[in-house]
């Protein structure tokens, strides 16, 4: 069953200088179950994604298309509506860094600050439903810990405590967006490894650009380049035989793979090439790469590739 | 209106003013307190302003008057400013023990009230514009080099000034072609907006009677008519040019300092789209 | 080349406290010249403290660090400064790397016109020499850092670090901040300078398998001190100490969740 | 909860700080060319008895060594004998006080008022910034602060006393006190527009502090992720964006009332308020030095002691500092 389902979805920036295309006409399905990773490289528009399907790009922001969540089209949505399905229906958590938890309210009061909207939980229960929560996600004396503030605690427990508030109404999709980026190594095992648990039947859309973070936790991933998707697949059948050229590059270019560089530069926005966006760093690109721009073809059953080779 | 057209419109509203208290002798038809008429002497084609009460040219006490004005804001700002900056960039850069006992001595002096204390000062050594510049400057610096040591300091600890040091280069290069560049934007705006800020301080100390009764400058000649009820009277050319006066030259710095502290201020900008 | 022997540097809180906060404590390591010595370990764990004490950017608090023979703690700052065009720095975040003020050009020619070196016209061939050694277009040369890519911007802060042809120079996490493919090829330059040049390198990193395809020994910072310390191959096959242990387990671990699904890539084998 | 320590230290701080402000002007005093007595006295008489000259320095401690001369000035400052006015020849601590009463009829409401309206304005305009009402009443403002203080005040006496005639033209009361006695509602009808303009000028500097502050603010993520609970625009105003932005206000807000004092000297002097700005302008005029130094120290002491109290109340609305930042 489609819990999300991502049509044509474009975003466009308008700026001093004209308008700056940042996601380009975005096809993408999430079913209810399914972890869903969307790999890019920083630039490419993916945290744009994430926010842009919860309504939460700043006001220059230009977004057409449609995200239909349960029958109804979030971007058609007004504001009260749209509140409803924030932290409810779709949670988030956001990229971890040391300003996205407000630093004069105590986490307490932040994790259960969703609770009291969303739902009838007041007073004790309302304490024993966070309690729980932090128990749940690994925090230590959470009698203690609520009623400290962000700044004292460290990116790992950070992390905990953004995942807890994201998990507090029990929402149908989660959008996690580099939940691991910025941690140690050790940290950020754990925290994959408590990702693994707490998601294991939950929906997903992950966002990061890390491979090994996406092959965790993914069931299905979607690779974007410059704005767009460029392949689509179950996760591991994806990195097992990659079919575009950027994923093969992006694997090749990995730590345990070698080293194996992508030549040239990501076009930056609104400023991609005719043809193929991908085309002139392609090793592999043709004569036509630099002319015709290839829509994202199905290939075999589950999954689509925008390539021309697999016209 | 753009931001750089009202940049613009200021810096010439400047060179107006600085160019009528540069070339006063051959600007003011009269001197300041030569007596060129009969009182109360309404506008005319001899006395442009006409004259106040004991007849002297107001458009000419109005040119010389600019000289004060003008060298008590821009002087103590100056100085202000360039104290702030030198010491706010060795504090910053070199950081340390130095650093530790000055900013303590300024947290100390920092709540000391400025105002009165200038006003103790010049009673005590009864002095002349350049003084009370000097003073001024002084006394405001103990601000300036908070806010000019904060950026320094973010900016010393930022990997390219240790880029710079590895390379070998000299702590005077390091301060005067990496940090002070990156400073400037802070810099420029402290010290258009402290212009304005001591010129409307040194014309309103003027109006409360700062200086000794000959000085002739706008504060002092509001005051003058003020007090002598040039508004019950009616002679609006007495008090009016003067205060005119004050009001576009303040207004000017300020636009300019506004639009300054916006380009330099990317979260401002971004708000204003 | 380099020779660390029991250093320290610690920070006392306040004038009269006598309190020590230890970065880095007791650290002795060696690099030979040409080799490349990776150093890992976590944020805080006084990895980058030691590598700016190993140039002394940062004052070590005890010890002794000896460059060629020379005591670094024994120079006075002029003779410091003499020595400092031998060894060099790359810094871990190529935003802050660079001065924003500056165009690359600048950048890269700066330490050339601080030593004096050559006339403006040499000067100038030897900026587009460097240009190219970095793989840097020379139509960026008017550019200030703000408009380049991270990618881009990592290079010519290389660009700099070798315009004075050193032989030592410190890689403090050059590619954290950057993407995977421009990871790649930062790292793909920087072995290519290494041989080229003939440097020796200490290479930073929290990454233990950047670090396993960049150096042949490796030494493992837990808190400030040096928990594990050998050829890199060893300690990734048998770690002896706690903290190196669930180091390697937990990059095995996503090893094997990545590894065990990647088949046979490459760039070249596209399934046409 | 408070961090003892940083308590300790500022309170600290203060105390240094009144310490040097009474140094100052022990020595100003004393660097004066003759002597504080013999110019006291010679400021209230021609003749000087001989006697009299050594009275006061007995009693005055100037035959003693500095060091103790110094000791008996800190007694008496804390004492509350501040000197005589060369001017008056009255004692300046109960002058000052009696003055500042007069002056507090007008700064209280001003202040409280001020900073209200300030707050409120700022953060509604740094809310909406971007939006027409806002950039209207940012570009209203700055244009109002670019003007003179003494400025405002004279136009307004122009307008509402002079020519509207809704206000007297200055004054604490009218002529009627001579027969009837002080009459509040007349006092009250003398300080509205020195009110209504001093209450402005504390506007104008919160407002702008606050915008800043306020834009700073929903810059900032943890706006973001109050969004993405769902909580709506007004919860996310009250409970995560004004808090933050009022934090750097408290000290704002402080500097802005210590500054004050300077607002009130000018409209004390245009509408002849008998509070101490006009004392300050007649002491200033006359060079009536004690007078001077003992509203220097009165305004220290207010200062100092308010920028304590903003401390404190910063320390307890922010945890960072609450906890000692590590």
């Amino acid at each position: 069953m489609s819990l999300l389902e991502i049509a044509g979805l474009s975003v466009q920036f308008e700026g001093r200088d004209g308008t700056v295309p940042v996601l380009d006409n975005i096809d993408l399905e999430i079913n209810s179950g399914d972890r869903v990773a969307l790999i890019g490289e920083s630039g490419c528009g993916k945290t744009v994604f994430g926010m842009s399907v919860m309504r939460l790009l700043p006001s220059n922001a230009r977004v057409t298309g449609s995200a239909r969540y349960a029958g109804r089209d979030l971007l058609l949505a007004d504001e009260r509506e749209m509140q409803q399905v924030r932290g409810k229906k779709i949670a988030m958590i956001s990229q971890n860094s040391a300003s996205v938890l407000n630093p004069v309210l105590t986490i307490g009061d932040q994790i259960a600050e969703s609770l009291t909207i969303h739902t009838s939980c007041r007073g004790k229960d309302l304490h024993r439903e966070v309690i729980a929560l932090l128990t749940s996600l690994g925090i230590e004396r959470p009698e203690e810990n609520m009623q400290k503030y962000p700044h004292q605690f460290s990116g790992g427990m950070r992390e905990r405590i953004l995942i807890a508030m994201a998990l507090a109404c029990n929402p149908d999709l989660i959008i996690a967006d580099e939940p691991t980026s910025g941690l140690d190594a050790l940290v950020k095992a754990q925290i994959l490894e408590l990702l693994r648990t707490v998601m294991q039947d939950r929906t997903l859309l992950l966002i990061t650009h890390d491979l090994g973070t996406a092959s965790a936790l993914a069931s299905h991933t979607a690779v974007m380049y410059a704005g767009e998707i460029v392949e689509y697949g179950p996760t591991q059948e994806l990195f097992t035989y990659p079919l575009h050229p950027y994923t093969q590059g992006l694997i090749a270019a990995s730590p345990s793979a070698g080293f194996h560089p992508i030549p040239g530069v990501s076009p930056a926005p609104g400023q991609v090439p005719p043809g193929c966006w991908f085309c002139p760093r392609c090793t592999c690109a043709t004569d036509r790469c630099s002319t015709g721009h290839p829509s994202l073809k199905k290939t075999g059953t589950n999954r689509q590739v925008r390539c021309l080779r697999y016209d | 209106m753009t931001r750089n057209a009202f940049l613009w419109i200021s810096v010439a509203i400047l060179a107006v003013y600085f160019t009528v208290a540069l070339l006063a002798p051959f600007i003011a038809p009269y001197g300041a307190t030569e007596i060129t008429g009969s009182p109360f002497q309404p506008p005319d084609s001899g006395h442009l302003f006409g004259t106040n009460d004991v007849g002297q040219d107001i458009f000419s006490q109005l040119v010389y008057g600019s000289r004060v004005t003008l060298i008590f804001g821009f002087c103590s700002a100056l100085l202000s400013v360039s104290i702030s900056t030198c010491a706010g960039i060795v504090l910053g850069y070199y950081g340390g023990n130095l650093d530790e006992v000055v900013c303590r001595i300024l947290d100390i002096l920092m709540p000391i009230p400025i105002f009165p204390l200038l006003i103790v000062l010049t009673t005590f050594f009864n002095p002349g514009i350049v003084q009370v510049s000097i003073l001024m400057g002084v006394l405001g610096s103990i601000h300036g080099i908070r806010l000019i040591r904060a950026p320094a300091l973010s900016l010393a600890e930022t990997p390219f000034i240790e880029g710079a040091r590895s390379i070998g280069a000299t702590d005077l290069r390091i301060m005067s072609r990496h940090i002070l560049p990156n400073l400037m934007p802070v810099v420029t705006a402290k010290f258009v907006s402290s212009s304005q800020h001591y010129l409307v301080m040194g014309v309103g100390l003027s109006f409360i009677g700062l200086w000794d009764t000959m000085t002739v400058d706008w504060g002092s000649m509001i005051q003058n008519a003020y007090s002598s009820g040039a508004l019950s009277l009616g002679l609006w050319w007495w008090i009016l040019p003067p205060g005119i006066a004050v009001v576009g030259i303040s207004l000017a710095l300020a636009l300019a300092g506004y639009s300054l502290e916006e380009s330099f201020n990317p979260r401002l900008e971004v708000n204003r789209i | 080349m380099i020779e660390v022997d029991a250093v320290s540097k610690y920070y006392t809180s306040g004038f009269f406290s006598r309190i020590r906060t230890y970065a880095v404590e007791d650290v002795s390591l060696s690099i030979r010249r040409g080799e490349t010595l990776g150093l890992v370990g976590e944020s805080g764990s006084g990895k980058s403290t030691l590598g700016r004490m190993m140039l002394r950017l940062v004052e070590p608090s005890a010890g002794r660090i000896v460059f060629e023979g020379i005591d670094l703690r024994a120079l006075k700052t002029p003779a410091m400064r003499q020595l400092r065009p031998r060894m060099q720095i790359v810094f871990q975040d190529p935003d802050t790397a660079l001065d924003p003020r500056m165009t690359i050009w600048e950048s890269v020619a700066e330490p050339l016109m601080v030593w004096q070196q050559g006339s403006r016209h040499e000067r100038d061939d030897r900026v587009l020499e460097l240009f190219a050694m970095v793989g840097l277009q020379p139509e960026l040369a008017d550019r200030r850092p703000f408009e380049l890519s991270g990618g881009q911007k990592q290079r010519a802060a290389i660009a700099r670090a070798i315009a004075l042809e050193p032989e030592f120079i410190v890689l403090d996490e050059p590619t954290a901040a950057l993407d995977l493919s421009v990871q790649a090829q930062i790292l793909s330059l920087v072995q290519v300078l290494r041989k080229r040049m003939n440097l020796t390198l200490l290479f930073i990193s929290h990454d233990l398998q950047v670090v396993e395809q960049m150096s042949g020994s490796v030494a493992v910072l837990h808190k400030g001190r040096i928990v594990e310390y050998g050829r890199t191959a060893d300690i990734l096959h048998c770690p002896a100490h706690p903290y190196t242990i669930q180091l390697v387990e937990a990059a095995r671990r996503s090893e094997v969740w990545f590894g065990k699904q990647r088949g046979n890539p490459g760039p070249g084998d596209g399934a046409g | 909860m408070i961090d003892g320590h940083y308590l300790l230290r500022r309170i600290g701080y203060s105390g240094a700080a009144f310490v040097i402000c009474v140094t100052l002007t022990f020595f100003i005093l004393h660097l004066m060319p003759g002597d504080y007595i013999t110019n006291y006295l010679l400021s209230i008489s021609n003749y000087l008895p001989q006697e009299a000259v050594d009275q006061f320095y007995q009693q005055y401690g100037l035959d003693r060594p500095l060091w103790e001369q110094y000791v008996i000035y800190v007694c008496n400052i804390l004492q509350g004998h501040w000197g005589y006015s060369y001017q008056y020849g009255l004692p300046v601590f109960p002058m000052i006080m009696q003055k500042l009463t007069w002056s507090l009829v007008i700064l209280l409401p001003a202040v409280l008022l001020g900073i209200a309206i300030g707050i409120v304005l700022g953060a509604w305009s740094g809310w909406k910034s971007g939006g027409k009402k806002d950039l209207a009443l940012f570009n209203f403002m700055i244009v109002f602060r670019a003007i003179p203080e003494f400025w405002w005040a004279i136009m307004a006496v122009w307008v509402f006393a002079f020519s509207l005639q809704w206000f007297p033209l200055g004054g604490f009361t009218s002529i009627s006190v001579l027969s009837s006695g002080l009459n509040p509602w007349d006092v009250l009808y003398h300080a509205i527009l020195p009110i209504c303009l001093l209450t402005s000028f504390i506007v104008a500097g919160n407002y702008y502090v606050m915008r800043n502050s306020m834009i700073a603010v929903i810059g900032e993520d943890y706006i973001t992720t109050a969004r993405a609970k769902g909580l709506d625009e007004r919860a996310v105003l009250w409970r995560h964006a004004l808090k933050n932005a009022l934090l750097p206000m408290v000290t704002m807000t402080t500097f802005q009332v210590a500054g004050i004092i300077m607002g009130s000297v000018f409209i004390e002097t245009v509408f002849s308020w008998p509070g101490i700005g006009l004392l300050t302008t007649d002491a200033l005029r006359m060079r009536d030095l004690p007078i001077l130094e003992g509203i220097f120290l009165l305004d220290a002491l207010m200062t100092i002691g308010a920028m304590l109290a903003a401390d404190i109340l910063a320390s307890h609305l922010d945890p960072r500092i609450r906890m000692g930042d590590q």
